[in-house]
This record gives structure tokens, sequence and C-alpha cells, in this order.
């Protein structure tokens, strides 16, 4: 088979076409078959897993420490955190922003892009969609984490009951409790939708009667036919018309989370655009890292191009400089309000406790992210991965930092007091993280982590340019 | 169930021909099944997105509204709470949970609506009968003809496609 | 609810019940107060002969008095189903005027502690008291015939009933010595002064704490307010405090000056040269406090007869007596607490460890003392203890001294046992029990009633005996009646009374001399002084005590070394380093921490910890200053301070304590008469939301009034069964206290000063906590309060991370429902819980909510009787137990109300008043009193 | 190629799809309903006791006023069980030996509680008095039902705080003059709005605060 794979001229090794990237191609086959052999080939036809299974090993020792913590968070009490009576909050809602935000870049990613026919999305708009999954999902742990009666937490929903008593729809935490809901719910439904071609794929390409079944009932028995392909467009993209707004929404309601509250470093109009953006900033981050696993491992070079990581870099850039540009405005806001709590508190992230926790952010948000006005910088895998990462640490610190700066240092002085975690704080934070990389290797074990139908239309498209 | 000549073509651009072709000889055409969507072919078959776009509106509106009055309804009328002195129907604040629930229910809505107007799901089809049916999901753009009352029309009909670039013709049932 | 069952109750009421069955019932009261729902298999117990009197479930209050220090303060106390709940002060009680002290509202946990001794304990197996008794018998005949003359050591004794008891025996045993001591020092002259704060206009405090820890603390605080308040008659006094390390008393003066002892003593006599006219040579000071020391001076004598000049314990005894002299010549306020009459003085405890170390005794008794750890913890003391036959240890915990004895016999608690008790202004009042001894131990006049031979003791009778001399007396029974009503004597004198008296004292045997006490040499002078919240030890295990922050460090659990900043920067130690102090008698090891306006050359140190034998609670806390001295010497000079390397942060609850900047609006100060510039009402989208009849609960607090006492903290805790986290959980900044008071330097570093402002709930208007909670745990009710709804809470601290104020409180742990600290679960611990307030869970906020289950309780009773709720009528357990008055709580809808009285005030001011909370608790502005002739006299 | 599923197929998977939302609809009316059902609130329910104690009998024949054994419910919170020797009152002349009244001989004699078992229980964290309801013209009926009717004692209402809450904002139709307040046999609620009207004034309710968390919940 991997005579369809290289195209008709020999194809350039990856970073080093000098040529204009406007006539450089996004992808490197030719045929459709080439298209679903590539991508469905390690989902069908027996084939050696050994990289996924060390992957796996590690990913479910992770998450059997973080169900572990959590089971013994429940049980001990949320004391076991590093919280104290002043610094309410800590790691779970942190690790909640970050990882809604992680969430929200695939939809819009997948979203976006499709209404603004970036067709390059298409090698990774299925990556992304899947990460909003299961990085949401986590996310909507987090908040339950965080609650000293988690087994109530369904009172923050409307439901008919004997006390008579109805949620408190003033709280952003209700806005939240529904924000992450609907959001998680619709992701996968749209992700689903996506899906349903290509398991038709699957389902006719499958041999064992196991998998056929398999894919053939998610399938729905999905038949191409130019009619149903019709409809189907119109769901797909009024659903991407309606994700965008959502996600929005969804972040900023995150924002407001922090925002509608009156404290010095919370109370500010700019919170929920700037978080939008810093969702959108740290989920390209992550894509960038999952392009690149799903590369390695399942041999997409030729789907999944460095070209797609220039182009990733650019928005990144982009993002970057426009946290740079939020985060100017809080200060100047702060410094320009003269009222001295701000001011104070401005003094305070500077060269407060927690200060070389903000330089450190400061660095890796705003300043790294420069490197990518070189096209050399963009071009290499390795610098992009890299970044990316840091630019995924400099966020959670972003997100870490928000919460105890404001809490550490208020308006009452004699309240003033300092944040310490603790060993469940961390395991609860990489156990996430473990967590996540579980969920991923089993979807790209058993699902397409490439849309099949939608690369064949970029080949074809390719093909005729 | 309505049997019919199942044509492959090799490319987008062939089928495409070929439907244009038979339109003009009065050829009709019963459906196409393609690896990815074409534009404008499934208008061309006279497909109607209209009830998934209606479903999508009223399922949202209609779910943002119940959720407005639940909200309206708990917080002014069933159990008014001063809640640091914030007027009951704080109408500002509300937009949030229905525009956010709205939403999700819009999809959900739609997908049924896909679901019904695509007759779906059709796990068992007579489609699925054609040898070439599993092609349309990966590579071959399917045509499907009417097949003709008359055994020596079907003949003809069957060079004639052939003609138009289909490289395999099938019977098959719909 | 199931506490109907709860038996044992009325005093008068004789039904007899086993320790078993009062626990059993116990426990039915604590499952009323548990949160949370239980199975309906539940049993309802009903009595099987109900107690006259009691109705289930409504509390009963009673007078009755609790010593400190020996001396009495008048209490009330409220018991619910029997079980006492509340300690609150007795109105008529000159030395509790209806307010009370940390010691008081925490007595309860004493009276409830798993830990006290519950059965008599000898040193081989035996059958309780019977063996004992029989023993006792053979050593009373030796004693009799002369052979083992009866020892018998107290500590400071201030009951008639007592007294009368020693004298008994003095006849019965022939040879009898009596030795009595108070753990704070026998600088006695000095500590048991009563200056009349409020009738002196210039008040020199020379090392003297009238305003700290102590039996006159709350006459002293209330007077020393009444005098202050601007509207006072004779204007508004003034506060010079001279002082080595910081006390309450130098935190609330105008001027204060921090001097060594010696420097203070040789000052002392300089002043009173000069106001006596001749002056002799001047002491040499530096620039600054010279010319303090001048104005001072003649601030006094401008103030004349209201001139107070007040000795403090670290002066020489000579200085002492000088300057009473020179104060009664001068006519000035002071007088001098109840002392013992001259016919029954006990001997020193110098005398004793004399005699024991000479094998003298061999028949000795330590009557609710505790000598081995706060008079002699030195290994000689203890093998010559051990050494004694017959030696017996009566008190309320099997301590350290009890160790060292023969028999260990459990005494009741003053809640459980019948007494009489002397303030010490002279007042008396009986003691009556509220509840019958939960184990089997018997009281103080029952033991000595034991050695007079009696089998079965009696301390009702006793007690009734000392008070009904000539027994044909028709009106005692009406006198008994009311005394036990007003929980004040009066009209009759037993056979010995204590006597208060003007301010000439006798000067005691020993006499310490520390003017040869330099910081020349390098070496430091140690201070030792009774500790805020602990005192002298015998409190090293109540929970409540240990967790009270110390009023101006805001530390917990543990007593610091406090240095100067220079002195600590010259050892090269910050904050909570462990520093090794040691004298020639020895060495102890504490904490550093670093006092701004402490003294160069002078360690403070506290007494109260370094306690081995406390209990779960107080073990291994802190240190014991008495290491370094012998005797009751509170001056030690030449102690030396080492830097060592470890390090023991003390749990504290308060890190921040400068105002600096615009800070200082958190605690605004204005000279007299002055006023605080009235701001407009805050622009809102909604309108101010208006106060609904019939009532509007609202709360203001005179910061110029609070003097620091914890009072307040403490007994919010009682009533609202606030939790104890512990020393690992406070230094985790989870403390529980609903009411803190916040310390905050203030004044200039050449002068600084301290500021205090106790902060609860806003009970803010427009509550921030309100609108972030998703669940309606906080909301408003129609009164204005900002009420919790535990049961509701889920515990999302919203509300917290959202309040400008920071007074909420999380459960991050079961901390009163399962996860308690150290024993604080066992019974009967959890009976002195409140039951009208729910003891909460895990995982949920709670805070103030102006004492809601008392709003609610006196609403249900005006409701029943169709009447409003007057003003004044219903307090808060804070306002309650104030001693200077400084929080006043009514309703805003009352026109006449002295909440909206003190609301109009010119000093009345709004914390954060520019968020536009509108917080229903306000604030009067701290006023002082500044000599215009010194630094700061022009603010 | 051949079919991967047989016709039936279609219909289960239609199926499995339309069962989704209709099993979520289930669950919050299922969970309402159990939670509203005696199977919760233990409505109706009849309990064993030590003594098999008749209301019936001791209101109803005999005709007892409540205040009789439950002294303290006019100016106490709890209304009180009675003690042992308010049974003996009558029953040391009557019925003296009979087997069934043996525990209350037995209580008196070894003076131990006798142990009723509870049927009116509300979580602690509810602060209910007796007294507030019954001196405002609240009859013990209205929460207790017909006393005079119960041979064993029933709980007669659900005791959720939805059913507090419907008196709580509406009290008027649930008020009696205090003649009738210890009446066993009084319908409730009265639906009479002039009569409500007049004893709402009577009583001077202040309904404002009646449905504040802090009324009941501290």
């Amino acid at each position: 088979m991997s005579a369809i794979v290289s195209g008709a001229e020999p194809l350039p090794p990856a970073g080093e076409t000098a040529g204009a990237p406007q006539g450089e191609r996004l992808t490197h086959v030719d045929t459709l078959d080439a298209v679903n052999t590539l991508v469905s080939g390690p989902l069908l036809d027996r084939r050696r897993w050994r990289r996924w299974w060390i992957a796996m090993i590690v990913a479910s020792l992770l998450t059997i420490l973080f169900f572990g913590s959590m089971i013994y968070l429940f049980y001990e009490g949320i004391g076991i955190f590093g919280n104290n009576s002043i610094v309410v909050w800590g790691y779970p809602i942190a690790n909640y922003v970050w990882w809604i935000g992680i969430g929200n870049a695939g939809t819009l990613i997948s979203s976006m892009l499709l209404l603004t026919h970036q067709h390059w999305r298409a090698a990774i708009n299925r990556l992304a969609e899947a990460m909003t999954l299961m990085a949401v999902a986590i996310a909507g742990l987090m908040p339950i984490m965080h609650m000293g009666r988690p087994l109530y937490f369904y009172w923050l929903a409307p439901y008919p009951n004997t006390m008579a008593l109805w949620p408190q729809w003033r709280s952003a935490l209700i806005w939240d409790f529904w924000a992450i809901l609907s959001y998680l719910l619709f992701s996968i439904v749209f992700w689903y939708t996506g899906l349903i071609p290509d398991l038709a794929t699957l389902r006719d390409r499958a041999i064992t009667p196991g998998k056929r079944i398999f894919y053939g009932a998610l399938a729905l028995g999905w038949r191409n036919s130019a009619r149903h392909w019709h409809i189907y467009q119109t769901y797909y993209r009024t659903m991407a018309a309606l994700a965008t707004p959502l996600v929005c929404s969804v972040h900023s309601i995150v924002g407001l989370d922090f925002a509608a509250s009156l404290m010095p470093g919370w109370q500010e109009t700019i919170f929920p655009p700037y978080f939008v953006v810093g969702a959108m900033y740290s989920g390209f981050g992550i894509v960038v890292v999952l392009c690149a696993a799903a590369r390695w491992g399942l041999d997409l070079e030729s789907l999944i191009t460095i070209r797609h990581f220039e182009l990733m870099a650019k928005v990144m850039l982009m993002a970057g400089t426009v946290m740079f540009l939020s985060y100017a405005t809080e200060w100047f806001s702060a410094w320009y309000s003269g009222r001295g709590v701000d001011r104070r508190f401005l003094t305070f992230e500077f060269t407060g406790a927690y200060a070389p926790l903000y330089w450190i952010m400061i660095f890796c948000n705003c300043i790294v992210v420069q490197a990518f006005w070189f096209r050399t910088v963009r071009r290499s895998l390795t610098a992009i991965v890299i970044i990316s990462i840091l630019i995924n640490i400099g966020m959670w610190l972003e997100r870490i930092l928000i919460v105890w700066n404001t809490l550490s240092h208020h308006y009452i002085a004699s309240m003033w007091r300092l944040f310490y975690p603790t060993l469940w704080d961390w395991l609860i934070l990489f156990g996430s993280l473990g967590f996540f990389a579980f969920l991923y290797l089993l979807f790209a074990r058993f699902f397409p982590v490439v849309s099949i139908h939608e690369v064949r239309e970029l080949v074809h498209r390719e093909a005729i340019r | 169930m309505s049997s019919v000549l199942l044509a492959a073509f090799e490319d987008e651009e062939r089928l495409v021909d070929a439907i244009g072709k038979l339109r003009e000889e009065r050829v009709r055409i019963v459906d196409a099944f393609t690896p990815y969507p074409v534009e404008g072919l499934g208008a061309a078959l006279g497909a109607n997105p209209f009830p998934v776009r209606a479903a999508m509106l009223i399922g949202g509106l209609g779910t943002a509204g119940l959720c407005w009055f639940i909200e309206w309804f708990s917080a002014a009328i069933a159990f008014p709470f001063d809640s640091g002195s914030r007027p009951h129907n704080s109408w500002p604040v509300f937009p949030l949970f229905p525009f956010e629930f709205g939403v999700l229910m819009a999809g959900v809505f739609g997908l049924a609506a896909l679901l019904w107007s695509t007759g779906l799901p059709g796990l068992n089809h007579p489609f699925f009968d054609a040898r070439l049916s599993a092609r349309a999901s990966q590579d071959k753009f399917l045509l499907a003809v009417a097949m003709p009352e008359t055994t020596d029309m079907a003949f003809r009909l069957r060079d004639r496609l052939a003609g138009l670039g289909a490289d395999t013709v099938e019977e098959a049932e719909l | 609810m199931n506490d109907t069952a709860a038996s044992h109750a009325a005093p008068a009421s004789r039904i007899e019940i086993s320790r078993r069955t009062a626990l059993k019932l116990f426990t039915g009261g604590i499952a009323a107060s548990l949160a949370g729902c239980s199975p309906p298999a539940e049993k309802n117990m009903p009595y099987v002969d109900m107690p006259e009197g009691l109705v289930p479930g409504e509390p009963q209050y009673y007078a009755t008095a609790l010593p400190l220090g020996g001396y009495g303060r008048g209490v009330i106390v409220k018991a619910v189903d029997g079980r006492p709940i509340k300690v609150s002060g007795n109105p008529r009680h000159p030395a509790s005027l209806g307010s009370t002290d940390v010691f008081a509202e925490a007595a309860l946990v004493e009276l409830y502690d798993p830990e006290r001794s519950r059965d008599i304990r000898g040193t081989q197996p035996i059958n309780g008291w019977t063996d004992f008794l029989g023993e006792l018998q053979q050593w009373s005949g030796k004693a009799k015939r002369g052979e083992a003359p009866l020892h018998l050591v107290t500590s400071t004794v201030a009951s008639p009933t007592l007294l009368g008891q020693i004298a008994a025996l003095k006849q019965q045993y022939p040879g009898m010595r009596w030795f009595a001591y108070d753990p704070l020092g026998d600088d006695e002259s000095a500590r048991s002064l009563i200056p009349r704060l409020d009738r002196a206009s210039v008040i020199v405090s020379l090392g003297a704490d009238p305003l700290g820890s102590g039996p006159m603390q709350i006459m002293a605080s209330r007077a020393f307010i009444n005098g202050r308040m601007p509207e006072s008659p004779g204007g508004m006094s003034r506060l010079y405090a001279i002082e080595s390390t910081w006390t309450l008393t130098g935190a609330n003066a105008d001027h204060r000056l921090a001097l060594p002892p010696d420097k203070i003593d040789a000052l002392a006599m300089e002043i009173v040269g000069r106001l006596e006219g001749h002056p002799g040579s001047p002491l040499s000071l530096e620039k600054g406090a010279r010319h303090f020391v001048d104005q001072m001076i003649a601030d006094l004598q401008g103030a004349g007869a209201g001139g107070l000049l007040l000795p403090g314990p670290m002066l020489r005894e000579e200085t002492v007596q000088a300057v009473l002299q020179s104060g009664k010549r001068r006519g000035a306020p002071l007088d001098r607490a109840a002392a013992l009459p001259a016919q029954l003085r006990p001997e020193a405890f110098a005398a004793f460890e004399e005699a024991l170390h000479s094998r003298k005794v061999q028949n000795l008794l330590l009557l609710d003392c505790n000598p081995a750890f706060d008079a002699a913890p030195d290994a000689k003391f203890a093998n010559a203890l051990k050494g004694v036959p017959f030696a017996v240890h009566a008190g309320l915990y099997d301590n350290e001294t009890a160790d060292l004895c023969r028999w260990q016999l459990p005494l009741s608690h003053p809640l459980e046992a019948w007494s009489d008790l002397t303030s010490a202004d002279g007042t008396v009042a009986i003691v009556q029990p509220l509840i019958r001894p939960l184990y089997d131990t018997r009281s103080q006049h029952e033991i000595l009633g034991f050695y007079a031979g009696q089998t079965a003791p009696s301390g009702y009778d006793a007690v009734r005996q000392t008070w009904n001399r000539e027994p044909q007396d028709k009106g005692f029974e009406d006198w008994w009646r009311d005394a036990l009503v007003k929980g004040v004597v009066s009209g009759r004198s037993p056979q010995f009374t204590l006597s208060a008296g003007n301010a000439e004292i006798s000067p005691p045997a020993s006499s310490q001399s520390p003017s040869d006490a330099s910081a020349a040499d390098g070496s430091f002078v140690a201070l030792i002084q009774p500790d805020p919240t602990i005192y002298d030890g015998r409190f090293t295990n109540n929970a409540w005590l240990q967790e009270c922050p110390k009023p101006l460090s805001k530390g917990t659990w543990t007593n610091a070394v406090s240095l100067a900043p220079e002195d600590a920067a010259a050892l090269g130690a910050s904050d909570g380093d462990v520093l090794a102090v040691s004298s020639s008698e020895g060495k102890i090891e504490g904490p550093l921490r670093i006092d701004k306006g402490q003294a160069r050359g002078v360690v403070g140190l506290t007494l109260g910890y370094g306690r081995t034998d406390a209990g779960a609670i107080g073990n291994g806390l802190g240190y014991n200053p008495r290491l370094l001295s012998p005797g009751f010497q509170n001056v030690v000079p030449g102690v030396h301070v080492k830097k060592t390397d470890r390090r023991a942060p003390i749990p504290s609850t308060q890190m921040h304590f400068s105002l600096e900047g615009d800070l200082r609006k958190l605690l605004p100060e204005v000279a007299p008469g002055g006023s605080l510039p009235e701001s407009g009402p805050k622009p809102s989208l909604f309108g101010p939301p208006q106060p609904r009849d019939p009532y509007s609960w609202a709360m203001v607090i005179d910061a110029a009034a609070c003097t620091g006492c914890n009072a307040c903290v403490v007994a919010c805790q009682v009533e609202n069964n606030v939790a104890v986290v512990g020393p690992d959980e406070v230094a985790n900044g989870r403390a529980m206290h609903w009411l803190r008071i916040d310390s905050y330097n203030i004044g200039t570093a050449e002068e600084p000063r301290h500021g205090f402002e106790p902060v609860p709930c806003m009970q803010c208007e427009k509550a921030p906590c309100e609108p972030v909670c998703p669940v309606e745990a906080s909301v408003h009710d129609t009164e204005g309060l900002n009420v919790q709804v535990y049961n509701r809470c889920v515990g999302t601290r919203f509300c917290q991370s959202n309040c400008p104020y920071k007074v909420r409180r999380f459960n991050w742990f079961a901390y009163n429902s399962g996860q308690e600290y150290k024993d604080l679960g066992e019974d009967p611990m959890p009976a002195r819980n409140n039951p009208d307030v729910t003891v909460r869970a895990r995982g949920v906020m709670e805070k103030c909510t102006y004492c809601v289950q008392r709003i609610s309780g006196a609403r249900r009773d005006a409701e029943k009787a169709d009447r409003p709720i007057a003003d004044g009528e219903l307090k808060t357990a804070c306002q309650e137990a104030c001693p200077t008055r400084a929080i006043t709580f009514g309703n805003l809808q009352d026109k006449g109300s002295k909440v909206n009285a003190r609301r109009a005030d010119p000093r009345h001011f709004t914390l954060l008043e520019e968020l536009g909370t509108r917080p229903r608790t306000t604030y009067l502005a701290r006023v002082r009193n500044a000599n215009p002739k010194l630094a700061g006299g022009s603010a | 190629m051949a079919q991967v599923f047989k016709p039936r197929a279609n219909t289960i998977a239609l199926a499995i799809l339309v069962s989704v939302p209709v099993i979520v609809v289930l669950v919050f009316i299922v969970n309402y309903q159990l939670h509203a059902s005696p199977y919760a609130t233990l409505m109706g329910l009849y309990v064993d006791q030590p003594i098999p104690f008749s209301h019936k009998h001791h209101v109803g024949d005999v005709g007892l006023d409540c205040r009789y054994c439950h002294t303290s419910v006019e100016n106490a919170a709890y209304a009180s069980l009675p003690p042992t020797h308010t049974c003996m009152t009558c029953h040391s002349q009557l019925f003296t030996n009979v087997a069934m009244l043996a525990p209350v001989r037995q209580s008196l004699a070894t003076g131990t509680p006798i142990a009723w078992n509870r049927v009116y229980k509300l979580p602690d964290y509810v602060y209910f008095d007796h007294s507030v309801h019954v001196k405002n013209g609240i009859g013990c009926s209205t929460c207790h039902g017909d006393m005079s009717k119960q041979p064993l004692t029933v709980k007669e209402k659900p005791l959720t705080m939805g059913w507090c809450l419907k008196c709580h904002r509406d009290p008027g139709p649930h008020l009696r003059p205090a003649s009738e307040v210890f009446d066993p046999h009084v319908p409730d609620p009265h639906n009479d709005p002039q009569k409500a009207v007049a004893l709402l004034r009577h009583y001077v309710i202040e309904t404002g605060n009646m449905t504040d968390c802090s009324t009941c919940h501290r």
C-alpha cells in the first residue's frame, strides 16, 4: 500500500521546502483510497501497537492515581488540599479553567475554521474535537472535587423536589454548571455527527464481523447518498455556526466566575474576552502536541504536514500577542484607576510572594511565543511542540495566579494569607493529565483520528488545483 | 423499493458530467452515492434540508423560552429570596442559562430531524446488497438510474453509462 | 427532640443518678444538636419522675461564681436539660458587672473535659475512697498526737468556708502548717492593687497591667473605659504606659515608653521624688524618652488627686511601697484587693520547700495546686515530694504534682460543687452547682471535711454553716435563697472574711532586687508574665483558650520568646526561629516573636506552658519560664539568648499587622471630641434597600472601647458551637472563630502603638456573598440578617472568596462532627454544645449571624405574648461578654434604640464603605487622648 | 457485499435512540415521586410501641386533654412525653394488673424510662417550637391529625419542607380561635377568608418573616 502514499512528484522533506507556502500542499497523498488506507489501516488490519501499549500503561497508572486521590478526597474531606479560610479556592478551580480552556479550542478550531473555509482544518479537526470532549469531561469533574459536599452537586439543577427549592440564578456558578453541561453534550453531538461517514467507511472496510457490527451500528446505516450529504452538510454547518458563539459564551462565563465579583484583580470587564482568547491559545498548544503525537504514533506525516503546524503557530502568535495586550490593559487600568487597593494589588503581583511565578507566566505566555515571528521556528516541529508546552504551563500559572493573588491580597490587611499546595493538589493535577491521555489513547485505538471523508475532499481539491 | 442500475465512476467530475448528459436524455436519476459531499449535487437531486433548519430553530428557541420561564418563575414567583437585595426578577442575568441550553437542544433537535429526514438509522438496507455499495464510502462515485422497462433498453443504458466513463455497472434495488 | 431525657437537673432536686446514666443522657442531648438526618428508629425517653421546675429543652439560669487566681467572679450560667452550656456575667456582681473574661467563658470546657481526673487513684491498686479514708484515719491519728503534723499547701484562698475549715483544722491538728502561693509570683503588693481608673484623669502605669488577664480584669477594664468615654464627667483620662514588653495596658495607652525593668524601677523613684518635691538626680535617658518623661510628670502633677501612679509587679518592693505612700498622700484613686485576715496568714511557699527538703514533711495535703509545675519544677522538689509517705493531691486533673503523690483525689469542678468565693473587691458570692458531679469526685470542702474526721462530709452543709452561725436563725432560709438568686452575699459575715482596703501593704517576707539587672554584658533580662489566654497554667488543657489568639501577636497554641527587633537582628534571628534562653538556673527553648516596641535587652516570656502532664490538649506545648528562675522571681537578670538552627513558626490567625498608606482607613482614629467626615450614600442601580418593620437588626462596635481582651471571641465560640481546629489547622489558616479581633500596628516608628478592631460578619444589606451562592445557602432574611443555611450549603466557597471582609469560615474537615482535634469529640465533651445551634457538618460554610438563635428565641417569646421585642432585651453573645460595653446591638426601626443613637455619633464609620455593601455592622472610631506637648499630640 | 444487519436491527436502533430522551425525563419524575411518597416521608406509618398506647381510647373515649400528658406544649419547644408518674396517676387505680401495662409498672419500680419509638421526627437542623405555634392558633390536629381516631399513633403528615412552607406562606386558613386549638375534631384547613383575616389580626401574625430560612434553620 505504501506505493500509493508517495505522490506523483517526490514529496519534499518536511521543513525544507523553500518555496512559497501558498503553493505548498497541505497533504502528500494523491488518491482517495490512499487516505482510507492511511487512516483506517491502523484500526482495521492486524498491526503492532507497541508504542500505544507503552503510552497506555503510563496513562493508566496516572489515571488510577487520579481516581485514587479523588476517592481519598471524598472520604477524608476537602481539607486535604492546601486551601485555607482566606484562599478558599485553589487547584481544582485553576485546573478547571485550564481544562475547559483547552476544551474550547477543539470546537473553535473545527467550527471557526469550517465557517471561514480554512480547508487545512480537515486534517486536524477530528483530533481537536476529541480533545474537546475529554478536556471538558475532566474540567467538569474539577468543580465537583472542589465542592465541600460533592454529593449535592445536583442542587445546582432546577429539578422538582419536596423542599420546594430552586437554584439561585444570579450565581455565576449556575451559569457555569449549565455552560459545561451544554457544551459537553453539544460537543459530543457535533463530534459524533462528523464521525458518521467515517464510521461507514470503516464499516465497509472492516473484515472481521465484530468490527463490522461495531462500526456498522455506530454508522447508523449511512449510505453516502448525495441527498443525505446535502442535508447532512446543512446540519453540520449550522452546528458549526452555533458552536462558535457557544464556545465564546462558555469561556466568557468562566471569566464571569471571577469578573462577577468585587475583589481586586477579579472585577475586570476584560476578563470574558481574554479568557476566550486564552482558551484558544492553550487549546492550540495542546492540539499541536496531539498532532505531533498522532503523526508520530500513527504514521500520519503525509496527512498532518509541517504546513499545518506552521499555520497553527501563526494562530498562536496572534493569540499570544492578544494575551500580552490583555495583561497590559489590566496593569494599566489598575494603575490608572488610582484606587489604593488596585495599585497595591498590582504591586503585589509583580513583587509579592507569588511574583516569581508571575514572571514565569509572563515569559511563557507573552515572550516565548514571539519566536513564531521567524519562519524557521514555525517550521521546526520540535520548537513548536516545546513552545506549545511552555504556553500551557504559562496558561495554568495564569489561572492559579488569578485565584491566588486576589484571594491572598485583598481589602482587609489582617486577613492577607498565602496558599501552600499539598501533595494532593499535585496528584489531582497530574492525575487529570494522565486521565486525559488515557481517554485519548482509547479514542485513537478505536476511532479515526483524522476525518477521512473531509480529507478525501481535501485531496481531491488539491489534486485539481 | 425500485430496481436501479448502479454505475461506478472514477471521480466527481465524470459523475457530474454523466448526470448532466443523462438528464438531457430524459433518463431518470434515482440517487448518487459519493465518498464526500459533492457541492450542489444533493440539491440537484432534490434533497430538502428545510426540516433540519426548522427543527433547530424551534428546538433552540423553544428550549430557551422554557428555561427563561423556569428562571423567572422560580426566582420571582415560586420562592422569591432576598439575595444581596437584588430584584427577584433579575432579568439581566437570566439569558445565560437559556442560551447555553437552547444551543444544546437546537443541536439535539437538529440531529433528530437529520435522522428523520434521511430515514436513518437504516442499518439494514437493500442498497447494501449491491457489491458496489461498499465502494461509495471509499473511492467510487456511484450513480443510480432507474431501471428501464425493457431489457434491450437496459442494455442500451448500460452501454451509455460505460460510454460516460462508468467503469462498472451493476443492477441493484433501492 | 430526644434530649427531653437529660435528667439530674436543678441543684434543688435530689435525684440520685449515676455517672453512666448521666453520660447516656448526654449523648441524647448531643444527638439533638448533630447535623444531618437520622433513621426513624429513634427512642424517646421521658422522665420517670419529672424534677421540679424543669421544662424539657428550655434553658434555666443560675447565679454562681467562678475562681481565677483564687478570687471569684460572679457569673450566671445557662443550663438546658441540666447541661450547663453557657457562662455569662452577673450584673449584680461588682467583679463581673454582667461581663465575662475568656476564662469564665471557657470554664465549660474544663467541666466537660474527658481528661479530668475521674476516680481516686493511689500508688497501688485500691478500691476507691474507703482505702483512702482508712489510711487517712491512721495519719490523722499520728498528726493529732503530733507525730506527723499536717502540712497543707494551697494556692490563693478566697473562700470564707475554706478559711473556716482551715482554721478549724488548725485547732484540731496541733503543729499543722498552712502554705499558700500564687503561681504568678509572690510580689503580692503590686499585683493585688485595684486601680480606680474611672476616677483618674492621668494614669501612669509603671509596668502594671490592670487591663490584662486576672481577677480584676473586668472591673479595671470597665472602669478604664468609663473614664475614657468622651462624654464621661471630668473629661477623658489619659494613659501613659511605661513597660518592658507589650501588655494590653500598653496597647491601650495614649503614650507608651519601652524601658527595661531596672530603668522603670529607677524612673519610678525619680517620679515619686519629683512628685514629693525632693527630686534626686534624674535617671539618664536618651533625648526622646527624657522629653516624654518630663512632659508626663508635668501632666501628672497637673492632675493632682486625679493623677494615678500605678506600680507594676516587676518593681522592687521598696519602690512599690514608696509609690503607694506618695499615692496615698496625694489621694490617688487606688485600693487594695481583698486580703486574708491577719490571724489567718499562710506561710510562703519557700517555707514549705525548706520544710520539705529537711524531710520534716510526712503528712501532706496539696489542695488544688500544682507546685511541681508552677512553683518548683525541679528534680530536687520532685524527689523530695516522692519521699513523702502520705502525700495527697486533690485536683481537677491528675497532673505533674499528682504523679509524685501517694494519692490523687478527683476534685469537683466549681460548676459541680457548693462553695463560696470572695472577689478581689471583697464581694462574696455563693457558688452553687449546676450539675451533679459527673464522676465520683469531692469538693475542696468535702475533702477538708474528711480531714476533719467527718465520714460523709457535705459541701452544701459546710457552706451553709459558714453563713448560718447561730442555728436558731429564722431569717436564714430567705436570706440563703436571696443570696443564691442574686449571686451576691449581703448582710451577713462569716467568721473569717477577706477584706479590701486602702493601698497600704506590709511588705511580705521575700523581696527581689532586680536593680542590678542590666544588659551591659550582652546578657538579657528575662521578664516573666502571665499568659493572656492560659494565665498561670491551670488552663493549659483548655482547647478553647489554647486556640484563642493572644491579643497582640495573634499566636495560638504556644508561648513565644519575644525580643525587640534590634536584639533579634543582632542574633540574626527571624520570627519563628527557635531561641535557647539560659540562666544560671536552667534553660528553655521557644519560638521567637519579634515585637516592635519592646524594650531592648529584655526577653519577654509568659507562664502556663511547657506542661508534661496536662492532658492530650496541653502536653508538650511551649516552654515553662519558671525553669529559669528559682522561687517566683519574675525578673531574671543575666540570661543568655542563643539562636538554634530549628524553626517552629507560631500558629497564628493573623499574618500582616502594619497599616501603611490608605490601609490606615481600616482603623481611623480621632482626638477627643473629634469626628469623621460623613460620606453620603453610595449610588446604586436598584436604589438603597429599605429597612423593614418590625425589626431591622444592626450592630455598632466602639473601636475606642475595645481593649482586645478576647472575651467576645470565646463567648461567640461557646454560644455558636464554633469548633476548635488545633495548632496545625490554625497554622494552615483554618481557625474557625466567627468573631475575630484584628490587631494592627499603628503609630510611628519612634512610638509604635496598637489598635484593636473586632470584626464579626458585617451583615451587608447588599451582601456580595449572597448573589454568588448557587443554592441560596447564603441569603438575606427580612430582618436584615445575612443568614447561612448550613443544611443547604454545598461548599463552593464562592461566598467567602467574594467577601471583602473575609468573615466566613469553612469546615475543611468535620471539626465538630467526627474529625475533632485530639479528644475533643469524646464524651462528655459534645454535651456542651448549644442545642439551639446546628453543629456544622464537613464541607459547609459558616459565619456570624448576630446569634440568630437568640433573636428567634426573643421573637418567639414576644410573639407568644403578642408584644414587640424591647430595646436591650436581646443581647448577642459578644455584646453580653464585653467588659467595656464596646458592642451595641439593636433594632434600627426602633427610633429610640441605643444602636440608632450610636450610629448618629460623629465617630461613626463603616468598614470599606466605598464598596457600597451597606453593612449593618458599623464602627465608632478609635480615640487617642494624646498629650499636646508630645509627639502625636497633634493627632 | 452482504448486509451487516438483519432488518429488525432498524427497529432496535430506532428504539434505542428514542429511549434516551425518554429515560432522562423519567429520572426526574420518578425521583420526585419517590421522595414525595410515604416510602421516603414515612407518612401514614404505624410504629410499634413498648406499650400499645391508644390515643383513640385516651383522647377519644376518655376525653383527656392533650396538655394532661404533653405538659410543656404551651410554653416550650418540645411538647414533651409524660413521665411514668403521670401514667400512674390513673393506672395506680385502674387496670392495676393488666399485663399490657406491665412495662409502666416496671418503669416506675426500676426507675428506668419507658423507651417510646419516635413517630414525628424532624431533621436536627430544623428548629420547631410547639409553643409558638400553639399560642398563635395552630391546632394540634393541623400536624398530628385527629388523635381521637388513632388507636396507634401514625404519622399523619409528610413533614417535608414543601409541606411546612404551604402553611408558612398562607397561615390564615389553618388558624383557629384559642378555644379550638386542642380540639382534635376541628377540620383543617377551614375555608373561610373572613375568619382567616380576623384570626391573623387577632394573633398579630407577621407573615413577612415566616418564610425566612432563619425561621427554622440556625
